[in-house]
């Protein structure tokens, strides 16, 4: 295996272009190590992406967030503004492994593992994050949703790599919730993920994203969730037609952490309770 | 082999490893400091548990290459010298331990709590430390044994 | 002679009966007076057996001694984790 | 005292919560645990496993493996002895596949090289050829007409005729007439319940280094409960003379049970051997989970009747246990412990041993016994709530008491349930309000302990300090404990103790650390060291002052005139006399070698209360409060550990842990991210109260207490989940998938 530590995209991407074999990009490593200890995945190529400049920061982009490839999950949740803003997202994040994790584990390899399960996905995704990526062939701008395409695939083409995460302006009257299902308190993988952001004009919910993990190949923005809650007070009405849209859009399947069944019932549950966290935000910055 | 100046529990430390050595494994192969101890190798266990720039992490999900120019602590920095930290005292006294192959890691990662939160409340600690897997005790005297180390570090600062 | 309970599923080994009496001192003795009327146990007590005297289980010792009045019981044998 | 005197009172260093000798090692990181020894030149060893559940072994091709730069050697099955038998035959077998794969992870391969990431590489070029055969993990599944047969004439002679060769062992005891006494009950409950298979769990896994030569002398160092067992068992397979090989046993990161049987010490010997350099072979974790031994899964059926009264009028049980591919699942302990807490004229209970396609079961603390209590104290709660009456008040009308006849035959000594139960009844905890949501759970739970084997040598220095070698790995403290007892008889402070585990080299054989049987065997043996050792000082005493021998006396670390008429001597404290000792006789040493059979039973009775989201099926456990009757408490801080490490690992038990195999017999949650053990934030505090009732079998009373804890939790959790929830849950673990299935299939019938 080779190791690499460029100064800079360029640097990273060209690395990336003309390697043999399997390339691994490394920022925290939580997922790139544990397949290399198993043997699940054995790179032949690590390119270590901590040394390029800028990478470990969180920075105002207009009106949103810049957040760094390498930030790890503790620095989101020591930043003093940041989780005012989406605690829906920083609390994501801060749910992934245990503290030990959080010192390394970074949004960015958490997207790109690639896994249905991933917590800071959801939120994200409810979130409109999008993120930079460039490549052999330039860069571009894609929204989250659009980077998983099945259980460790992505979207990203050969030597392409993520640069940044951007997340938007938050603006008035809205808040974000991202709650998961697992057996224990701590340490397990999401079972069931649903993250809702939300936007009222007085009591009144004007715009929503309702996006559900481990409950599909890939995790999924449930417009009809949305819909559910849109131009509601989130009354019960609203939380059951909610319920019931989370879990229609559910497409699990039975494995060691989760049943068809449960997994189905559940992302009805936590919609719920999800979008009542974020209603309460959402007034709370009234 | 990749060449590697760093700093382990103060002292300046020069090795050559394989790429896809991990910071564990470097420790205790190749300097000599057995006791972060390997429990899964998969960051679920916490019993590698060492600090890295002063980050809490498992030694196990870091490479040896990644420690270039950085600065780890050990459960083998924690006392000075011959004196033990209050933490070691006290995890002594109230039996926080039985087989004490956990231990290690819960004294770095509980260190690292308190120089952060010096007054966490019962389920902070409890939360913290979730990463780090003890299977003989129940957590119950670990929990006591961080509640009266944190109540008495603040009394004495 | 001292009586000697067998669990039931012994049983089929010992003529049908669960209580037999042996001619025996102590523990050891109850074990080979045991396979000598009842080859069929000699199984049994050759993978390993413990033996409740008056109540107190002997795991493994042949040399406890048994009174003539003594309450005797078979048992499987004892080990722990 | 007399060699023989039971001493209850009047203790001066026994009963106080000292600090244990090792613990500055274990707080530093210098304490040396198995994985943490090094050789000069050693190689670093990796085993090749099954990635099927059942395979003949076709062929073992090295040859690109040997091609690797650094590999050193290999060896499989053919490097060992032949000739084995019986139960060593098995554990070969399982350390090293033979003609088949039988499990999922089953080794069937080693590979020694300079590296341990040389090893790994080389052990991935090994290509082995398998031909794949029908399996079957699931227990009742194994013991169906039409399940593969995992070895044939596996089966002993107790096995009922028309049985699936699967079934290998079968039980059946009890006494009086169960269908009589149903027929005198007022309501009769009967009910299946299902466990899966847990392991221990311990956080260190298994790890030795190994030396061997051509001349067959060997040495091992290991973590391992019971280091006798690995020389007698690794001398057998490598077909050495038991003792050329010297075993010295490592720090323990855990055990419970699971590191009483060997797995990789005999192949890290073979490869040293054939290598002819020392080799350190360490697991993995998945390994761990893959290949070594956890419980037995268990399918059972359960039928009491009672009165209206409370009164059990017959119990009866059916245990089926999966030991994996060889005999030897504990289904007689699980029949024996099933009914023991309870007074019954009528019972009976029938286990059997069922071979499936997993990894050979190991002991895992009160092996059987936890799942029989699931079972039988469920019954019983069904039945106080069907009849309203209150748990404990119904445990205690029918308790085991001395003097009655135990479910397994014979009549009760002296035993402390009762006095658990009278305990847990008045704890603040039973009469704690219950808030909305949460059910509270009572169980007794029961085991037998263990004596075994016992060596102890307790040596006298010049300044009279002592040094106590015993022969008992210490898996929780046991150190301090036996410190204790030698510095209680010897009359000198705790910390003029040493208390180190001697090698095989240096003393009698040890049986196991297991049965709880440490601080009952090795401190008794202790006791009796330190009283050998005191008799040899009374005896220089007299010899100085020109007395009898019986007319002197130890007392306060003091030899001294038994009274006004043995003679008018001052005292003479310890040191005096082993300063001279050299020159008024030689060495004074006192040593123990038994089979200590006084091992007293130990009962426990656990209150728990659970919360249970009715939403998401998760369960908290709000509280938990552990009773149980220690008979004398050594070290009462680590007797406290005891009950508390038991109940953890029962709420993981009852609540998530669990073997999942796939439909392709793989072992799917092989880490702990998917073996779910409680964390820390998982867990309330756990309230403990130690009942001293004392064990007639032992000098200070003590009975073992390390097992005992594991029994009531998987009853006592499943009771609380079934009051919150209002559906009672029957198979472990109560996952909250299984939680939200129970209630759907109540609401929807």
């Amino acid at each position: 295996m080779q190791y690499h530590t460029p100064s800079s995209f360029d640097d990273a991407v060209a690395i990336a272009k003309d390697a043999q074999g399997v390339t691994r990009f490394l920022a925290g490593g939580t997922d790139v190590l544990v397949q290399l200890r198993a043997d699940i995945v054995t790179p032949d190529v690590l390119i270590d992406i901590k040394k390029i400049a800028g990478v470990s920061e969180i920075s105002r982009e207009g009106d949103g967030w810049r957040i760094g490839v390498a930030v790890t999950g503790a620095e989101m949740t020591e930043h003093d503004t940041l989780g005012k803003e989406w605690p829906g997202l920083v609390e994501a994040m801060d749910l992934i492994g245990s503290t030990q994790v959080q010192g390394r584990a970074t949004l960015t390899g958490n997207l790109c593992n690639g896994s249905p399960a991933a917590d800071s996905v959801p939120a994200m995704v409810a979130a409109g994050v999008t993120v930079s990526v460039t490549g052999p062939n330039g860069a571009r701008r894609v929204a989250v949703e659009d980077i998983p395409t099945a259980p460790g695939k992505t979207s990203l083409t050969a030597g392409e790599m993520v640069t940044a995460v951007h997340v938007p302006a938050r603006g008035a009257h809205a808040g974000d919730a991202y709650l998961r299902f697992i057996p224990r308190t701590e340490m397990d993988i999401a079972v069931v993920g649903c993250g809702i952001n939300l936007r009222l004009d007085g009591k009144k919910i004007i715009e929503a994203r309702v996006s559900l993990g481990a409950v599909a190949p890939t995790v999924l923005l449930v417009e009809d969730a949305a819909k559910a809650i849109i131009g509601t007070e989130l009354d019960d009405a609203a939380l059951d037609a909610l319920a019931a849209a989370a879990s229609v859009a559910c497409k699990p399947i039975n494995d060691k952490r989760g049943t068809i069944e449960f997994r189905t019932h559940v992302a009805g549950v936590l919609a719920k309770r999800a979008a009542k966290i974020a209603y309460q935000r959402a007034e709370a910055a009234s | 082999m990749i060449h590697v100046s760093t700093k382990i529990n103060g002292d300046d430390v020069e090795f050559l490893c394989d790429p896809r050595e991990t910071l564990l494994d470097t420790l205790r192969d190749k300097l000599g400091l057995t006791g972060s101890k390997e429990g899964c190798g998969t960051g679920d266990c916490g019993a590698c548990s060492v600090t890295m720039d002063g980050r809490l992490v498992c030694s196990c999900l870091v490479l040896g290459a990644e420690a270039e120019g950085k600065e780890i602590e050990t459960v083998e920095g924690i006392a000075d010298g011959e004196n033990l930290h209050l933490l070691q005292e006290k995890f002594i006294e109230h039996a926080a331990l039985q087989c004490g192959v956990c231990t290690p890691g819960i004294l770095v990662a509980t260190k690292s709590l308190l120089e952060k939160h010096p007054d966490p409340t019962e389920t902070q600690v409890r939360y913290w430390l979730a990463g780090n897997l003890c299977r003989c005790t129940g957590y119950d005297k670990i929990i006591r044994a961080v509640m009266e180390t944190a109540a008495d570090l603040r009394e004495a600062s | 002679m001292v009586e000697v309970n067998l669990w039931s599923g012994l049983r089929a080994f010992a003529d049908g009966k669960d209580c037999v009496e042996v001619d025996a001192k102590n523990v050891g003795e109850v074990l080979t007076g045991l396979v000598a009327q009842y080859p069929g146990l000699e199984h049994v007590i050759e993978a390993g057996v413990s033996v409740a005297v008056d109540g107190k289980v002997i795991a493994s010792g042949l040399t406890e001694p048994v009174k003539p009045d003594s309450e005797v019981y078979l048992m499987q044998q004892l080990k722990g984790g | 005292m007399a060699f023989d005197d039971v001493k209850t009172d009047n203790f001066k260093v026994v009963g106080q919560r000292v600090k244990r000798p090792d613990g500055i090692d274990k707080v530093t990181g210098k304490a040396k645990f198995g994985a943490d020894v090094v050789a000069p030149g050693m190689l670093f060893a990796a085993i090749i496993r099954s990635p099927h559940a059942h395979a003949r072994i076709v062929k073992i091709d090295t040859t690109k493996a040997a091609a690797l730069k650094g590999v050193k050697g290999f060896v499989t099955r053919a490097d060992f002895a032949t000739g084995l038998k019986g139960g060593n035959l098995d554990i070969l077998e399982n350390v090293m596949a033979g003609e088949k794969a039988l499990y999922d992870g089953h080794a069937v391969a080693a590979v020694a090289a300079t590296s341990a990431l040389i090893a790994r590489d080389a052990a991935k070029l090994v290509e082995v050829e398998y031909e794949i055969l029908p399996h079957v993990t699931d227990v009742d599944k194994a013991m169906l007409a039409d399940a593969p047969v995992i070895r044939e004439g596996a089966a002993d002679k107790s096995v009922p005729e028309g049985m699936h060769p699967n079934v290998v062992r079968y039980h059946e005891s009890g006494h009086g007439d169960v269908e009589a006494g149903f027929a005198a009950a007022d309501l009769v409950v009967e009910d299946s319940f299902l466990t899966e298979a847990t392991h221990q769990g311990y956080i260190e896994p298994h790890a030795c280094l190994a030396q061997l030569g051509k001349d067959n002398k060997g040495e091992l160092w290991c973590c391992t409960q019971g280091h006798w067992n690995v020389q007698k068992l690794c001398a057998e397979m490598l077909g050495m003379e038991t003792s050329q090989l010297r075993v010295t046993a490592s720090e323990i990161g855990g055990g419970f049970g699971g590191k009483t049987a060997v797995f990789i010490e005999p192949v890290a010997l073979a490869l040293a051997r054939k290598t002819n350099r020392p080799v350190k072979l360490v697991m993995s974790r998945s390994e761990v989970f893959r290949a070594t031994g956890p419980t037995s899964s268990t399918s059972m059926d359960v039928k009491i009747g009672m009165t209206k009264d409370g009164i059990i009028t017959a119990g009866e049980g059916t245990f089926r246990l999966q030991g994996g591919a060889f005999p030897g699942a504990p289904m007689e302990f699980t029949a024996m412990c099933a009914f023991a807490p309870y007074n019954l004229e009528n019972v009976k209970q029938v286990g059997y041993d069922v071979l499936a396609n997993r990894p050979k079961q190991a002991a895992y603390r009160a092996p059987g016994s936890p799942m029989a209590a699931f079972a039988v104290e469920s019954v019983i709660d069904e039945l106080c709530k069907k009849l309203d009456l209150d748990p404990i008040e119904v445990r205690l009308k029918n308790a085991s008491k001395q003097g009655t006849k135990a479910s397994f035959g014979p009549t009760w000594d002296r035993i402390g349930l009762v006095e658990t139960l009278e305990a847990a009844q008045t704890h603040p905890h039973y009469s704690a309000p219950l808030k909305e949501g949460q059910g509270r759970g009572v169980s007794c739970g029961f085991w037998f302990n263990h004596g075994g084997e016992t060596s102890v040598t307790l040596a006298l220095s010049e300044d009279g300090t002592a040094q106590l070698s015993v022969g008992t790995p210490d898996i929780g403290g046991s150190r301090a404990s036996m410190a204790q007892m030698a510095a209680e008889e010897l009359g000198i402070p705790y910390d003029s103790v040493r208390a180190t585990v001697a090698d095989t080299a240096t003393l009698g054989y040890n049986e196991v650390s297991h049965g709880s049987r440490v601080t009952y065997a090795s401190g008794l043996a202790t006791i009796k060291a330190a009283r050998a050792a005191v008799k040899i000082l009374c005896a220089r005493a007299a010899a100085k002052w020109g007395i009898d021998e019986d007319a002197v006396v130890w007392e306060d670390g003091c030899a001294k005139p038994s009274g006004p008429n043995a003679g008018d001597f001052d005292p003479l404290p310890i040191e005096k006399l082993t300063r001279s000792m050299g020159r008024t006789g030689g060495p004074i040493v006192g040593h123990f070698e038994a089979t200590p059979e006084g091992a007293g039973v130990s009962f426990a009775t656990h209150i728990v209360d659970a919360e249970v989201d009715k939403e998401t099926g998760q369960t908290k456990i709000v509280r938990y409060t552990v009773v149980q009757d220690a008979g004398k408490a050594i070290n009462p801080t680590y007797v406290e550990g005891q009950f508390q490490g038991g109940a953890a690992q029962g709420i993981g038990w009852a609540l998530n842990e669990e073997y999942i195999y796939g439909e392709d017999g793989r072992l799917q949650n092989a880490v702990f991210l998917d073996y779910r053990i409680p964390v820390a934030s998982d867990l309330p505090m756990i309230d403990t109260v130690i009942v001293e009732v004392p064990n007639p079998g032992h000098p200070y009373g003590v009975r073992g207490v390390g097992e005992t804890s594991i029994c009531p939790p998987l009853a006592a959790i499943a009771n609380a989940v079934s009051s919150a929830a209002g559906v009672r849950l029957k198979q472990l673990p109560m996952s909250p998938p299984r939680i939200l299935a129970a209630l759907d299939k109540q609401a929807n019938g």
